[in-house]
Parts: structure tokens; C-alpha cells; sequence
């Protein structure tokens, strides 16, 4: 068994979290209590009020908004240990990280990994205050499950290159400063003739045309490249480099999309609670719908069992310093089980699950359905769930290739 | 496919002539676009009507043509293809029944012929709550006067006679009754859901049909949705599988790969369970038999899984796409899920069918 | 609509009824009322008992236990709606169709579509008596799912050919007095390297070993030929047309192990009766196991509904006078139904429904068991569910090759 | 995989090694073929006590090591990979946790060291009818004698020691007592089980654990019968996979079919979930977490289902030849099912979880 931690450890952990303590009682105002950021991604961009605008610069001030990031590019410097009792002391005080979207969730990780000290100095600060929205300009119309097969084309200039082509599936285009772009640079080869590159969302020849989804909302845009001038500084890596690169960013979106995405996008009442109130139960207290009530009771005890086993990742990981093989399921199942929610939540809720505005139906109830809708997705972007089954058979099972 | 006679042959192949050349799926768009106060474009309501269809199980001394069920839920197959928003289901299937299970001479000569001609819109009044509940109403009924809520009334905008359920028994009630009050429901489907207050309204009982007519009611209710669900699926399935056939990922045709062709077959063998269920309802219903209630829970039943799967798998196999306002596919997934839930989800039917089945 | 059938139609009808009718009366002994033959072919002989000697000699003089294959061949030469009016005299007496086995089923309609003059004559007569047992070999160790992939070689001798190789899943091979056969004749094409032919299970060279199943009976062998002398008599059709005829028989397999199969094998007592009675009711009547409730409610109506295709599919059939493509799923659906019951059986019996053998349990438990065990094999064997997937995806539906 | 101490990588690798080397399931087939009285050989119980498995959640002054709950799954885990024919589970986990919860010091001084020493096996008698009840039970004890009938008591022909529930607590009797009588009870799995019948057998109390006693015992069982499970579920995964391996049809290894490629993704999942909810289990009980009961219900029913998907898709994919006695996959089918019967299945455990979270 691990020893004790020793006590001068302990008593660091104590100071740093009274520090902490402290910071939030003086810095997060009470009128934002029990807010979150988590859809915010989603929704685009809300009117900040005076005392979101506070609460963001102090965060972003401090650096922990971005605890791990090294302090000398804005981020907090803090070990995983404090981090966690940061995360601790802001759940307790009903605080909010007002720092997110994904120049946190993926660009600012992978920049660190692989942009030069001088992307880094001008990029990730930025990030850390909340100042700069990034967007992936990744997915084409024809390059959906299969990105190597992108065509939008960076020809050499010299000391810059000329874009021209179309993205899809941009988050937040329309709201974006600057986008971390897949780009081709060399038509002879698939994967190595791809670069990653950052483009200016407001340059000339750049156009963005929103998507609406099936949910109503336009969270994503189809964005075109006309002769759009990247100069060479912009290039993270070597030229070619990009599939690497790229790949290793979405590992970093499917750790947010498995585990921590869908955990924070399950609204905190449990199902059973939510059927109590819309079901009614009998006279031995059960719900008063047989079926419904083995369908909850099943999704609660998979859900726990995913739980777990998100968990255990973090914890292998954290032990054996690698990330384990059993990683690979988890967005595949834990997308799953949030449709599988989804799903059970109209069964509970009829009708009232399936409002779309207006009269009639509760904010939650609407959000129900939204969720819903938007939940589809979530089996299709950043790895689709077949793609997803391709790489568990092929790379962790040792399947062959199906060709 | 059941073994159609000459008429239904016809009848069938007009429907999906019409929904085709003169209804695609565009139409329903422009009518959620436009945000119709109905729900749907008079009309093509009219149209409809015109050809027949909203008389086709109403008999001929009422102004139909006396077709059968099965009939109309050819033509409810058809127009579920195309998503065709029209009251056909609850006025020409739903408030139809009602009359000629329950109605009087009097009251069947008087709004029967309305019905099948369209000049008026009947639907089924029921719930009293988000969940399909008809045991549960607190409507009440004196001196020919009814008051009550009615939740979730399809096409309860447009509606120009309800039927609506009671403790005691089941009530026609006029649209233009002064004591008749709509509230617009904004479904995911888009279609004419409305909250119906009654306060006071003259209310007539519907004195035939036996102590279960209510019940005899919802399950041609049932069955006719069922169909239109038939058609939904079917349809859906067809264009994913184009879709399929069509679209390039990792250099190859997306129908070419084993894993989609297999999740394909299972879908194909579940549509045509479904269809052999909703055509034993159907059947059942002309042939008048005995075991119509359990004919119903299934074919609803069996209908709801059927298309709540093909929806779902219908999005994911369109991919990215398949989420986007754009493309069709996603209207199919809205409708699936008001249509699962109106008359008896999935649960509520395998409940009724194991206790009509005593155990 | 059909006008009403011929006034004398419906006499012929009649007559034949009340003849059949007469017959039964005459002949189908008391003593067997209410046996039924249907899992002969997989327990094995039994010993005859005089009675039921006498009954498939009565039936096989008029040729009633083939009813519509042509009288000169031994075959009752009645038309279908004959047929027909025979199989519900029979019901109705409680009687059964003692001529069974693969020979009626399978190889007989091949052998009448295929076969020389000589061979009906040889072969057809001892099948309509229910005298002859007739094996199928077919599968090998490396052929299964893959049949034209067989290597079991038949050397041209002039007037005959030498077989040698190994048959697997021979069924019944152990009490066959004959065997229809795949052998390969040349070995420079695959399926038109095949030829179909009949082989004596007590020539010089045959021999077999019983394979024992999981559920721990043995109906099939391992059948191995060595140098097996086949006179070219005993050629169905040409030389190298064996994958034609064998895929024909196939066929008349599929028909039987979808509908008829799978039906005969479902014991009459519904789920939810057998259910009541191991489970219990509550004071409402309903099953004592909510979710037990749920599942049987689900498969009976799954149940009618597959039942209700089955219908359709041959009513199509007597329509259009072709098969409709909703019978390829048939199999698949029917052989998942029906393992899907086998396991709810469990459910219901609990402990009771896995007994092996001897003391504590009743004879219908100890047949539940090695019926759910048995039925494992109905995915696998007449073509699994993946390869019947495969032809529903490629054939039916014309998605493409997947290679 | 939790994060284990040293020593319980030890014991689980010993129980690997041992598993592999000297009880394969072809030491399973020889019990079966060799229809053995206790439905075990005693010899190899004998060895895997020597080797201090039988006493790993039994205290060191009762002659055990102590290691937990956690130490034992791992152990279980190992011996259900190759199914090995042993009282491990009703013994060293259910009898040894009736005594550690609710013995006397006396009973588990007397009773404790012979456990742990395989000196005597003991088991649960609980279920009185071929389904789960434990609420439902007729036996009767006064003065001191029990009486009544026991039914599926696994390793009821070799226990020398009888956990045996009653409507007002939990007894033990001695299995040499004159008034036991057991009668063997052949199941599809071949084990030992039995049907026990108590004559006015001598019977004492457990006093202590208080009155959800044998609620707590039976949780022990569960969560040891899923550690059991999915060592089963992960070496017919593994079996299954290396056959899809090597296995050649239509010119390609089976490996290579797409559609059998995304079943194996599916499967690996769920098996990675289960083994989740095991390890959840055996937490709770060594932290003595408050939520055993719900966690016991998660760790069956997660476990009964995915190894009844995992024992079907096993034989499935394996085709014909997995339906042959010759090859072991068919064991792993037979053996899922007694398993996931004991103790509950998954529908006792889904009502139960609802009912312990007040729905």
C-alpha cells in the first residue's frame, strides 16, 4: 500500500486551498452562483453582463481558468494536485470556469506540444484571458469520417500561402478570431501532404455561412477559402506535419467529448427523479410505468458502470503514465448511453419532451428536446461512432483491415 | 404487401402518384417555413378530399365510398412517405370512427358527409396530460354542457369538431362552439398540436358502440397511425439506402461497407415485421374481428419500435448531414417521436396487450 | 374481387374431403393420436412400434405422406388445394405425416426438377414409402458458411469416380441409408468444379462419427470417404452443374427452417401461460415479474408479426406465382425469434429451465433445455445470419460487395 | 483494471499462472466427463486452499490472510476464466462472509479456520423454488431444529457447512448433522448442485450484522458471482477473438469482416463496462462503502448481461463448430446461464436498484 502522503505535502494542499478559498469569497460575485459555460460553445456567444466581464478578467488574471498551462504564457502553473482542489473549491462556491471553447479544450494543448516558443508567447495568453475564440476548420464536404481525404489547397508563395477550398462542420465559425486549419500543401501524398496552419477568421476571402441543424440552432457554419493569404509564421510545425498534429488535437476533443463533455451535458437530476414527477408512482411507490421504470433503472446502473470506467482511465492513466487501451471506448459509449438519455427523457416526459417553443412547456422541458436533437450528433463528429468501432477492432483489437 | 383488390390498387397508386408529383417532402417544408396556423395547407386538404380520401371508410349514404380501412391506410402509408401535413388521420380515420361506431342517424347525417367532403376537420380529443392516459379525465359533463382540458389535440388548431372523452362516455362538441378555447402547442414536428379548453360547451353523447367505445375509437386511431409510421419508415429507409449507395468516404461507396449492410438487413427484416403488423390491424378492422384491441396494441407497438430504430439509424447513416435543417431525413426522426407518443407509447402497449392477454 | 369458386369445384372438394375424411377414419391408428414426427430427424430412429409401421405403410401406399409429387413416382398426385384439405383432415384427426426426413424435404423436389428418368424411378418410390434415410453431405471442415470452397474430390474412372475427403455436419449421417453429395471433379474452378452426386452410406471407403452437440445429442456426423467408388449413374445433372442444384436444394432447406421449422419446434402453450405458472401473478393479475412481463408482451407481438410475414410470403407467393424478396428475411428473423424465446424460457423457469438431466425435473424442462441449446445452431447452419445478411444486403437490397 | 497493491498483483498473477498451468478448462471437462459426486475435484480444492485462497477475506487469527474482497474477485476472476470446478465461491466468499458479518465469536473460531483451510465447504441455502426469492422462505426452526427444503444449493453435495435463511434470521447447520439430506441436482453447467432438505437438523442463530444480514451475505455472493462472470466474459472474448484470428472463409480471415469487427467493439465495451461495475462492488466492500446494496445490484446485473451477450455472440461467431461438446466455448454458454440465475437476475436486480433508490 502507498505510504501516507507526508505532512508537509498535506499542509501545502491545506495552504493552497485556504488561498483559494479565500481568492473566490473576494473575487466571484454572488449573482452568477449556479451558472455554467457549458453550453456556451453551442449557443454562440451571450451578451456579457458587467459581472461575467469581472469574473472572466480575475480568472483569467490568475491563470486558472488554464491551471496546468505553464504561468509563463498566461496559464495558472498549478500542479494536477492543486488543480483539482481548485476544481474542488469552485464547485463548492458554485463558481464557474468562465474560461472554455476550444482554444482551452484543444488548440492551446496541442500548441503547446508543437508550435514554437513564438506562436506560443503570441497565441496562448489570449487563450487563458478568454479574449480569442478559436475554430477547427478540419471536416470538408467530402472529408467527413475520412479527413485525410481534404482537398483544400495552400499553394507556396514564398513567405505565405494561398488558401483556396471549403470547410464544414466549423464550430462557432461565425463567432470565431482565428481558426487551426487542416490545409494540403502537397497533392502527391495523402497523409504527409497535409499542414496545420492558423487563419486569421477576419482576413480577406475568408466567408462564413452558418448551418442550421435539426435542433434549430446554427452552432456550426460551412466556411470558404478564397485565396486567402497564411503567412508562413502561421505554420505550427513542419510543412506535412499536419496529420500528426491534427490527430494528436483530437485526441485531446475526444477525451472532452467521452468523459468530462457528456458527464457535464447530463443535467444534474437524476432520471428517476425526473419520472417520479412526470410519471406519478403506485400504491407500492414504484413508478407507474413497469417498462419505464426497468428502462431508468437499467440506463442508471450503465451509466454508473461508464462512470466507473471513466474513472479507471484516469487512474490508469495516472499510474501506469500512458493512456490505456479501454480509452478507446469511451466515446463510443458514452455517447451511446447520452442518446440513450435523451431518448428515456421523452419516454418520461410525452409530449412535454418534444416541445419545440412557445406556450405550454417549462425552459427545461424545451431544452429537453434541443438536447435531444443535438445529442445526435455526438455520434457522428470527432470520430464517428462506426470509425470509432474501426479503430477499437482494428488498432486495439488487432482485427485486420475489413479491405 | 397484403393482396389488394382492383380498388385498393388504384387507390394506392394515386396516392403515391399524388404525394409524389404533387406532395414530396418540399411541401411539408414550406408549410413548417411558413408556420401555418393549421399545421397544414388548407388546400391541399382540400385536394385530398376532393380525390376521395377523407370519405374512404365513411359509407356512401354519407357522402364516402365506403372503401374500408385498409383502404385508407393505404393512403395513409403513402402519405406518411412524403409527410404530407394534412388531418387525414384524425379527421378522416380518427373522428370518423367515433361517428360510425357511436354516432346516431342524426349525428352521422350531419357531419359525416362534412367530414368526407373536408368542409370540416374532426380530431380525437383525449389526454389530459404529456402521457397517453385515457383512463384519466377530469372532463365533466351537466345538462348537455362540458367543460374540461384537453392536452396534445392533433390539428386542435383547425378543428371544426372534437371528440372528446369523458368519465362516462364519449362527446362531440362543436368547433364554433362559444365555449370552445385553442392555446397553439409548438411541437417538434411542426404540425397543428393544440391545449382545447372546453368551458361549457354544448356537448352531444355518442349513445352507440358500447361501453368501449372509446377504446374502439383509439385503436382504429392507433392502427391508422401505425401506417402512416409504415410509411414514414419505409421511406426513410429508402433514402438512407440511396444515401448509401451514393456517398464516397475512404474511397468506397458507404453501401459497400459490411458493417452498414448488415445494420441494413436488420432494419429491412424489422420494416417488414412492421408492415405485416399494421396490415393485420387494418385487416382486422374490416373483418371486423374479435381480437381488434390486441391487433392494435400491436401493430402500434410493433410500429413505434419499427420506426423509433430506422429514425435514429436513418440520422446516424446520413452522417453529418443528416443533422443539418437542410436535408429531409431529420423531419422523419421529429414525427417518428409525436407519432410514438400519440395514442400509446411502446410501453403503454405491451402493458394493454399482456392484460388483455391476462397476464 | 375473386368471383365465388365453380359450384363444382366446391363439390370436387367436398368429395375428396369426405373420402380423405373416410381414409383416416380406416386407417390412422388410435394409439398415435397426437404423436408428431417432427423432431425425428434430429433424436435418430426410434424402434417402430407396430402401430406406427402400419401407419407409414398406409400412408405411403397412397403416397399422402408426399402429397403433390407425381403418382408414377410413388407421389399422391393431388393438387394443392388437395393438399391443402388432406393437412387439415389430418389435424383434425390428430394425426401426423409419418414420411419425413431430408429425402421428402430436400433431396426428393431437387431429384424431381434435376434427376435422370432412371434415377426418379430409382430414387423417389422408397422416399414417398419412408423407406429410405437420405444424408446431406454438404459442409466441410473448411467450407461451412463458404460451401463452394469444398475439396472432397471425385477422380474420374471412366465408368466411375473415386471419392475421397471428409463431409462435417452430415445430419442423421449415423442412420443414412444414402447420401446426396457436393464432391469437387475439377479442381481449376471453383463453383463449376462441382458436381452433385449420390453416394451409399454402406459402400466400401464410408465411414462416420458422430459428432456430439453441446446440447448432448449427436445428429450430425463427421463422414470421411476413402477411395469411394460412385458408379456416373449416380451423377444428378452434368458434370461441374452441382452448385446450381446443390444452391436449389438449399432452397427447399431455407423454406423449411424459416416457417415451418421454427414454427413446429414453438410448443403450443404460450410464453405467458408458461409464465403464469412459474412465476405467479400479483393482486392485480399481472406476472409477478414486471420486467419478465415486458419482454414476453414484447416477443409475442414480434412473434405474430414475424408469423404474419410468414403468411404474407406465401400468399404473395400464390399471387405472383414468384418468392418475394420479404422471404429472404424469413430465416434470419424467424431462427433469432425463436433462440430469443428459448432464453426468456430460462427467465421464466429460472434454475428449472437448466436442468441436464435425472431427478428434480420435469420431461418438458429437460426438452426446454436442449431446445434452447439445440437452437444455437439454427443461426449457423442453412446459412448463418451473417450470410443471409450478407445476400438480404447484397442481393435484395443491391448494396455492393464489401470487398 | 483497479490499481492494486502488490500483494494482490501477486496473488491475481498466481492465480493466473496456477489457472493456466495446472487447471485449464480441460481439468473442467474431466470433472464433467467424469460426472464427480461433489461436482469438483476435492484434490484441486484441496490445492487452491493450500494456497491460501480459500481464506483471503478471512481474518488472520481465524487462520486467513486478510486481503479483502478485492484479493478474492481477483482470484475468481482467474479460476472463472478456466472455469475451474470449485467451491471457491459458495465457501471462502458466501459462507466465510455469513460468518465475518453475523457469527458469534465461537461460531467463527469453530467455523472460520476450516473454511480457510478447505478442511469443509460451506455454502448459502437460500432459494426455495427455481427463481431468486429470498424474501419467500417456509422454513421453520424452534427449539434449536430446522426444517425445510432448499432448492439449487450450489455445492449443497459437498457442504459440510449450511448458511440456511429463515423468515426471523440466518442459521448455520452442520452438514453431518443426521437431519440433512441432499439429492443431486444435474444442471447444464455440471456442478455440484443440490436439493437440501432439513429435518429437524440442529441449528444455530447468527446473531450478529443486524437485521439485513442476509441482504448483506447474499450482496458478497453477487458481487463474488460477477468477479467470477467476467473472468468468463474476458476469456471468451479473447478465445473468441484469437478464433475470428485464424479462422479463414471466403478466402479471408474472419478477422477481416467488418461487421464482425464492429460486434467485437461493441462486446469489448461492454465487457469493459462490467468489469467496472465488479471492481465498483469489491471497492464498496472493502471500504465498507454504505451503498453495498446498490452496488451489489449493478455489479449482477451489468454482469449477467453482458455475459449473456458475450456467451451468445461467443458460440455465434465461432459457427459450427462451437456448437460441438468437443470445443470448450460451449461450457462458458452453459455455465453464464446458472450464473446469472443465482442470486438474481438482471430483472430482479434492475427492480431491486429501483426499489433501493425509492422508485
Amino acid at each position: 500500500m502507498a505510504s501516507a502522503p507526508a505532512d508537509t505535502a498535506q499542509s501545502d494542499s491545506d495552504t493552497f486551498r485556504a488561498e483559494v478559498r479565500q481568492w473566490l469569497e473576494a473575487n466571484f460575485p454572488a449573482s452568477l452562483k449556479g451558472n455554467d459555460n457549458s453550453l456556451s460553445s453551442v449557443e454562440g456567444p451571450t451578451d456579457e453582463s458587467a459581472d461575467e466581464k469581472a469574473w472572466r478578467e480575475a480568472v483569467g488574471a490568475k491563470g486558472w481558468g488554464t491551471p496546468t498551462w505553464p504561468k509563463e504564457y498566461g496559464g495558472g502553473g498549478l500542479s494536477r494536485e492543486q488543480a483539482k482542489i481548485l476544481n474542488q473549491e469552485m464547485s463548492r462556491a458554485q463558481a464557474y470556469n468562465p474560461i472554455g471553447g476550444m482554444g482551452v479544450m484543444m488548440f492551446g494543448p496541442t500548441l503547446l506540444e508543437y508550435g514554437s516558443e513564438a506562436q506560443k508567447k503570441e497565441h496562448i495568453p489570449p487563450i487563458t484571458r478568454g479574449e480569442i475564440r478559436w475554430c477547427q476548420g478540419y471536416s470538408e464536404p467530402n472529408a467527413g469520417s475520412d479527413l485525410a481525404n481534404i482537398q483544400t489547397f495552400g499553394e507556396d508563395k514564398g513567405d505565405h500561402y494561398v488558401v483556396n477550398g471549403q470547410k464544414t462542420w466549423t464550430s462557432g465559425g461565425q463567432w470565431a478570431d482565428k481558426c487551426f486549419a487542416l490545409v494540403r500543401t502537397d497533392k502527391s501524398h495523402k497523409h504527409e501532404g497535409i499542414s496545420f496552419m492558423l487563419i486569421d477568421m477576419d482576413a480577406e476571402g475568408v466567408d462564413v455561412k452558418p448551418i442550421r441543424m435539426i435542433s434549430g440552432m446554427s452552432p456550426f457554419c460551412e466556411t470558404f477559402f478564397t485565396n486567402v493569404k497564411v503567412p508562413k509564421e502561421n505554420l505550427v510545425g513542419k510543412e506535412g506535419q499536419g496529420w500528426t498534429i491534427g490527430k494528436r488535437l483530437l485526441q485531446h476533443e475526444r477525451t472532452n467529448l467521452s468523459g468530462g463533455g457528456s458527464a457535464i451535458r447530463m443535467p444534474s437530476m437524476p432520471l428517476h427523479a425526473m419520472a417520479k414527477t412526470y410519471v406519478g408512482v403506485n400504491d407500492n411507490g414504484e413508478l407507474d410505468d413497469g417498462e419505464l421504470r426497468t428502462k431508468i433503472s437499467d440506463f442508471e446502473m450503465q451509466w454508473r458502470s461508464f462512470l466507473g470506467t471513466a474513472m479507471r482511465v484516469q487512474a490508469e492513466a495516472k499510474t501506469t503514465g500512458g493512456v490505456s487501451e479501454v480509452s478507446s471506448i469511451l466515446k463510443k459509449v458514452g455517447t451511446k448511453l447520452g442518446q440513450q438519455r435523451a431518448e428515456l427523457m421523452i419516454e418520461i416526459m410525452g409530449m412535454k419532451g418534444l416541445g419545440w417553443e412557445g406556450e405550454g412547456f417549462s425552459d427545461e422541458e424545451l431544452r429537453s428536446t434541443r438536447t435531444w436533437l443535438f445529442g445526435k450528433a455526438t455520434t457522428i463528429y470527432g470520430g464517428s461512432t462506426e470509425v470509432q468501432n474501426n479503430i477499437i477492432s482494428k488498432r486495439i483489437l488487432g482485427m485486420l483491415d475489413h479491405q | 404487401m397484403a393482396i389488394l383488390s382492383e380498388e385498393q390498387t388504384m387507390l394506392r397508386d394515386m396516392a403515391r402518384e399524388w404525394t409524389k408529383k404533387e406532395n414530396p417532402v418540399g411541401a411539408f417544408r414550406k408549410v413548417r417555413d411558413e408556420k401555418l396556423d393549421a399545421g397544414y395547407e388548407p388546400a391541399v386538404y382540400a385536394q385530398m378530399a376532393e380525390m376521395g380520401w377523407a370519405g374512404v371508410i365513411i359509407p356512401e349514404e354519407q357522402g364516402g365510398s365506403d372503401f374500408g380501412y385498409m383502404s385508407l391506410g393505404l393512403v395513409l402509408e403513402e402519405t406518411g412517405r412524403s409527410l404530407t401535413a394534412s388531418p387525414l388521420l384524425a379527421s378522416a380515420l380518427g373522428a370518423a370512427s367515433a361517428l360510425i361506431l357511436g354516432g346516431s342517424d342524426d349525428q352521422k347525417s350531419h357531419w359525416l358527409p362534412k367530414i368526407a367532403s373536408g368542409e370540416i376537420v374532426g380530431t380525437l380529443a383525449v389526454d389530459e396530460g404529456p402521457r397517453h392516459n385515457p383512463a384519466k379525465t377530469e372532463v365533466s359533463v351537466s345538462g348537455g354542457k362540458l367543460s374540461g382540458t384537453k392536452t396534445f389535440v392533433p390539428e386542435g388548431m383547425s378543428a371544426g369538431l372534437f371528440i372528446v372523452s369523458a368519465a362516462d362516455g364519449v362527446y362531440l362538441v362543436d368547433g364554433a362552439d362559444g365555449g370552445v378555447s385553442r392555446s397553439d402547442r409548438s411541437m417538434v414536428d411542426q404540425r397543428g398540436w393544440a391545449e382545447v379548453t372546453f368551458d361549457g360547451a354544448a356537448a352531444q353523447k355518442l349513445e352507440g358502440g358500447g361501453d368501449d367505445l372509446l377504446d374502439q375509437i383509439l385503436d382504429r386511431a392507433r392502427i391508422g397511425a401505425a401506417a402512416e409510421m409504415l410509411g414514414m419508415a419505409s421511406q426513410a429507409f429508402d433514402v438512407t439506402l440511396a444515401y448509401l449507395k451514393q456517398r464516397v468516404q475512404f474511397n468506397q461507396v458507404l453501401s459497400s461497407f459490411q458493417a452498414l449492410q448488415h445494420r441494413m438487413a436488420d432494419l429491412f427484416g424489422e420494416i417488414e415485421l412492421m408492415r405485416s403488423a399494421v396490415e393485420n390491424g387494418l385487416t382486422a378492422l374490416d373483418d371486423k374481428r374479435g381480437d381488434i384491441a390486441m391487433a392494435a396494441s400491436q401493430a402500434k407497438a410493433v410500429a413505434n419500435d419499427a420506426i423509433h430504430h430506422m429514425s435514429k439509424e436513418a440520422v446516424q447513416l446520413h452522417g453529418g448531414i443528416g443533422m443539418t435543417d437542410e436535408y429531409d431525413i431529420g423531419f422523419y426522426l421529429k414525427r417518428a417521436r409525436t407519432l410514438e407518443q400519440l395514442w400509446g407509447s411502446s410501453a403503454f402497449h405491451r402493458e394493454r396487450f399482456a392484460r388483455l392477454n391476462d397476464y
